[in-house]
């Protein structure tokens, strides 16, 4: 950084350098107001567009006037531009189809992937910055490596690595490449390799540079992916969204140590804003789950949770495809409750024609949206638009709850934790104090759903045991086609 | 002591901005709908791409075939980041394109 | 600013700069973080002394530490401290005193002088900037001061100085010892004044400095001052709160100037901070009358708007003490509606009293606040609170109105705008749209003022010429009192 | 052109700690409710007067009399704006302390 300092300050006479900086700050704020305006529904789209320009501009100007000065005293713009140009095509290219033929239910994975990418990204400039630093600190006969600089180098291939690794298991689990690891040991193998980690970025900048000794930074990227790796493993596979939440907020850190080393504002504010934005995301998200970061993060939940014993009624009604379509033809007021089942099976499309085709017999049919329904936040809102749900139709948790009382059928749809009345109920539910969406003050219930399999939580939910729950067995899209033609055929 | 000091005389600048930022990154998101949870972080996972700006420079003043192969990596990897980001960011908040203004 | 850099350049070695510079980012820290909190009711009193300690540590600090190069070369410490003590302790004796003493009723007033007093100071140091600049620059044979430093010297005396006289008349018009002025061609009379200013401020910076040339700033100074007085002069007495946080966040600006000229962060960040929080502030302000800024600053309100054609019913019925006071005893729920008129009379004492009687014979009161009532935000709830009266019991404006048809008598307590139909019934009032705290919903109601004159807004007031309403003529303490001892002799 | 660039140059640092001090106070201020609009104006009004360092450095570096006395006024003015502004905040916001937390 010292050296960029004295360097701007010497060329400037330079207009290109200050039409540089001025993108910069200009990309900075662009930045700022694309993130501003993501955070409103009707602005969020725009937003994207106007921090991309942000990014478009700021690596034009980099490639077409940044300054550098190399060994020999000249200030040298950027080489390799071919090369560079070419890897910016493959990297856009090959972006561009993987976001563009995603299954909208893959979402999640993608961002991890993409946050992997730039986790990586950010470690590999360190490991190339870092020879070069040490061979100037060398010559210079520095006693140690104790400087911005350094520190700058070191965090950002720690940090990044994590990231990379993170975001990759991150990507398996959620992909089902991966299971959950569950094992008390591990929490502490990961506790030591964290502490290894930062020993050893500690003895890096206490040692004397030595010209050619890079086996440091090889070790220092080998133990951050490891860390990475153990860091998420034992996290159960349905909290990746939050994880994913929390690395992206990481690699927006390494991205401003980047900043901090080539004193260089767009990436400086763009990384801290990523990082300090999405550390508040993780908090709300994990908020919206009634749980901490803390707890998601040492895990205990999403997979052996004990079950919540099942008191009084252990028996499950079943209800016939003919009387469903009876019951819900001759309703008023039917809600339907979708969760992760409806993403699986990809039901939302037949949703919304069940949707018309009472709306068409005069049954007025609502969905109640559980914030946490499904793998990620605004997952259900995500699908049902798809299907062109109108978003009136779409009522908040709390609103649907206030209602509940006049409903006359709730169909859950593939959902389970989260219309678990076990988070009202029992204290000692894992669940407890979530939040959850109250079908059974509803007149009667429906669940659809392949058998009595647990859900995200893995624990029991007395709902279907209720008296006033029905269950429609098997695959939501399957159950939901055969329902519709009954409908029809009455 | 003094070490520390000369240390935060040297980036008070940087400091001073990273301060700011961490403060405005964090009003920026309190007041965020739950909705807009996963766009907002998918925006943001584009917007940390701004790495790729680090790749460009590195890669624009590498000088052997070992550090030409790995600029060119982390130029691939950092372009992916900011354009799988932003596109797919972008296909998200299509789904809410119907969306009415609420209340 | 450039000598500033340079110099902090040079002593580097001395860790007393060092923590200057630090305890200057940790009073920005202090300002940002107490402004924060002061924009949450249940923090605001700990954000004003964080803000506070803040501001204690950045004197101390500079008091201690702060070093400059002086023309010698050598680097000098602060000199006078004994008088800089003195003056520190004057200003704090009478700013305590003043602020202590000052009635609760008077506050926006005391606002005001604060405010000016600090533009003051900002501009009394652009004037002792200058010619110190001018003689530097003129020894370099400077062509022109086209630089950062002369644009930080004029800027800070321009707007400090518009804001110490604009703000001098703001108080001097809440005090009422400035009446209105009303006239079109003051309007161009200010236009020009500013653009003279603006003029002024590019020819000195184009000009060639000469040492002791002092008279441009001087006249800059007159310049600014009487733009100040013609700025706010034409603006209505009761639109002052609005005009005084404008030269607020004036202030603001002129205290960054100050930030940027000696390249110090804490009153950069400070002031800026107050500059962009307070214009936002006042567009607030003006939403919350449903006006816009420009029409505040043009005027055109508050006072000689065209009254309103009173259609139909041209009588007014009075209503004795007597029956008030039955009227009241045997209500269930009375709703009152405080206005400015209560904050003249002092009446929120025995309002609360009332509150309390009629409590005690099972009437349920509460109050309507409508959030402009009185001349500054919050008004209202600052008097009750100050009558002790349970923050329960106040109604926002929407959740009044929202029960009105509930209501069987409401008390209007000298207010008139915020309960005037014409807000909603005719177009071309000049507060056509203001929301407004529809009374003429309850059953009664009952209007304590002293006469049928007009409020803030110079209209009449269809409501005192309804059916349901009766007035109760006289000064609010005056009725109040009578009207508690009749409810007592019942 | 150019002298605005090399005027952006040099000072761009300070520019963008303004900008960035500019989206703060919007941010920060832009959900508060109107109950504290004036208690709030009034703390504003405090934090400006850190102009008073201003005054203190001139005043500290004063060497003729009419400076002496210029700086002196100076520092009295500043003073007031401080110690009068957070006194007086003080008082309002004490009018809501017995303010229960709304929703
Ligand atoms: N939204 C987020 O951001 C987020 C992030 C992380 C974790 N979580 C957690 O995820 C959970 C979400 O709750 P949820 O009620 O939506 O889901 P859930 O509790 O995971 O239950 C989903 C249910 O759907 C059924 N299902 C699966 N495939 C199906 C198919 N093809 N057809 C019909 N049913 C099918 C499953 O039962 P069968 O196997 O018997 O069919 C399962 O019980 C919560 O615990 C939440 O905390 C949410
Ligand atoms: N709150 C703010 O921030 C703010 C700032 C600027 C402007 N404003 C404006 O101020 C107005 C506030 O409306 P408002 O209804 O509260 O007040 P208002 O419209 O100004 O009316 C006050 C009424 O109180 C009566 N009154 C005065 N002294 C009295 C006394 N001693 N005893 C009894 N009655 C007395 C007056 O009538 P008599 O003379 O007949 O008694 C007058 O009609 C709005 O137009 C608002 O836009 C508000």
């Amino acid at each position: 950084m010292e050296t960029i300092i004295t360097l701007t300050k010497e060329i400037n006479f330079s207009p290109y350098i200050s039409i540089l900086e001025l993108s910069y700050l200009v990309a900075s704020v662009l930045f700022i107001l694309g993130l501003k305006k993501l955070s409103h529904p009707d602005t969020a789209r725009s937003g994207n567009l106007w921090a991309a320009a942000g990014m478009g501009m700021a690596i034009l100007f980099t490639l077409l006037f940044h300054k550098t000065q190399a060994e020999d005293g000249t200030y040298q713009g950027i080489h390799n531009i071919p090369w560079i140009i070419a890897a910016l095509l493959i990297g856009t290219v090959i972006g561009w189809m993987a976001a563009k033929n995603v299954k909208m239910t893959a979402m999640p994975q993608m961002v991890s992937l993409f946050n992997g990418m730039g986790g990586a990204c950010a470690a590999l400039i360190s490991m190339m910055e870092f020879p070069g630093m040490q061979v100037r600190l060398a010559a210079e006969q520095a006693p140690h490596m104790l400087n911005g600089e350094a520190l700058a180098i070191l965090l950002g291939l720690m940090i990044g690595g994590v990231s990379f690794a993170g975001s990759m298991i991150a990507f398996g689990k959620l992909d089902e490449r991966i299971g959950d690891v569950k094992s008390a040991a591990i929490r502490y193998i990961n506790l030591s390799f964290l502490v290894l980690l930062l020993v050893f970025v500690v003895f890096i900048m206490f040692k004397a540079p030595v010209a050619g000794e890079n086996w440091m930074i090889y070790t220092l990227a080998a133990l951050a992916l490891i860390y990475g790796i153990t860091f998420v493993m034992p996290i159960g596979g349905a909290d990746m969204p939050v994880v994913i939440s929390l690395l992206n907020s990481f690699t927006g850190v390494a991205a401003a140590m980047g900043g901090f080393l080539y004193n260089n504002q767009a990436m400086l504010t763009g990384g801290i804003l990523v990082g300090s934005s999405g550390t508040i995301l993780t908090i709300l998200m994990c908020k919206a789950m009634n749980r901490s970061l803390l707890n998601v993060i040492i895990g205990g939940f999403g997979g052996g949770g004990k079950s919540a014993g099942v008191g009084g009624d252990t028996t499950v009604k079943e209800i016939s495809l003919s009387d469903a379509a009876v019951l819900l033809s001759y309703s008023q007021k039917v809600l339907v409750v979708p969760g992760y089942g409806l993403a699986v099976a990809q039901a939302q499309h037949l949703c919304h024609e069940l949707e018309n085709l009472l709306g068409s017999k005069g049954v007025e049919v609502r969905y109640g949206i559980h914030p946490v329904a499904g793998r990620m936040p605004g997952h259900m809102n995500v699908l049902l638009a798809e299907a062109d749900v109108a978003y009136e139709k779409l009522l908040e948790m709390e609103d649907a709850n206030n209602d509940m009382n006049n409903i006359d059928v709730v169909i859950v749809v593939g959902a389970n934790d989260v219309v678990n009345p076990a988070a009202e109920t029992d204290p000692s539910s894992p669940i407890a104090g979530m939040p959850v969406i109250r079908v059974w003050d509803a007149k009667n219930t429906i669940i659809m759903k392949r058998s009595m399999a647990k859900g995200y939580a893995a624990i029991e939910n007395n709902l279907f045991f209720m008296p006033k729950t029905r269950m429609l067995f098997g695959d939501a899209k399957a159950t939901m086609q055969k329902l519709i033609a009954e409908i029809k055929n009455l | 002591m003094n070490e520390v000091l000369a240390f935060f005389m040297e980036y008070r600048e940087a400091i001073f901005i990273i301060i700011l930022s961490i403060f405005l990154g964090i009003e920026v998101i309190s007041h965020v709908p739950s909705v807009l949870h996963t766009p907002l972080m998918s925006g943001a996972n584009a917007i940390h791409g701004v790495v790729i700006i680090g790749a460009i420079i590195v890669m624009g003043h590498a000088h052997n075939l070992l550090s030409m192969i790995l600029g060119f990596i982390a130029v691939v990897l950092g372009t992916l980041n900011v354009v799988g980001g932003f596109v797919v960011t972008d296909r998200m908040l299509e789904m809410f394109k119907k969306k009415k203004t609420k209340k």
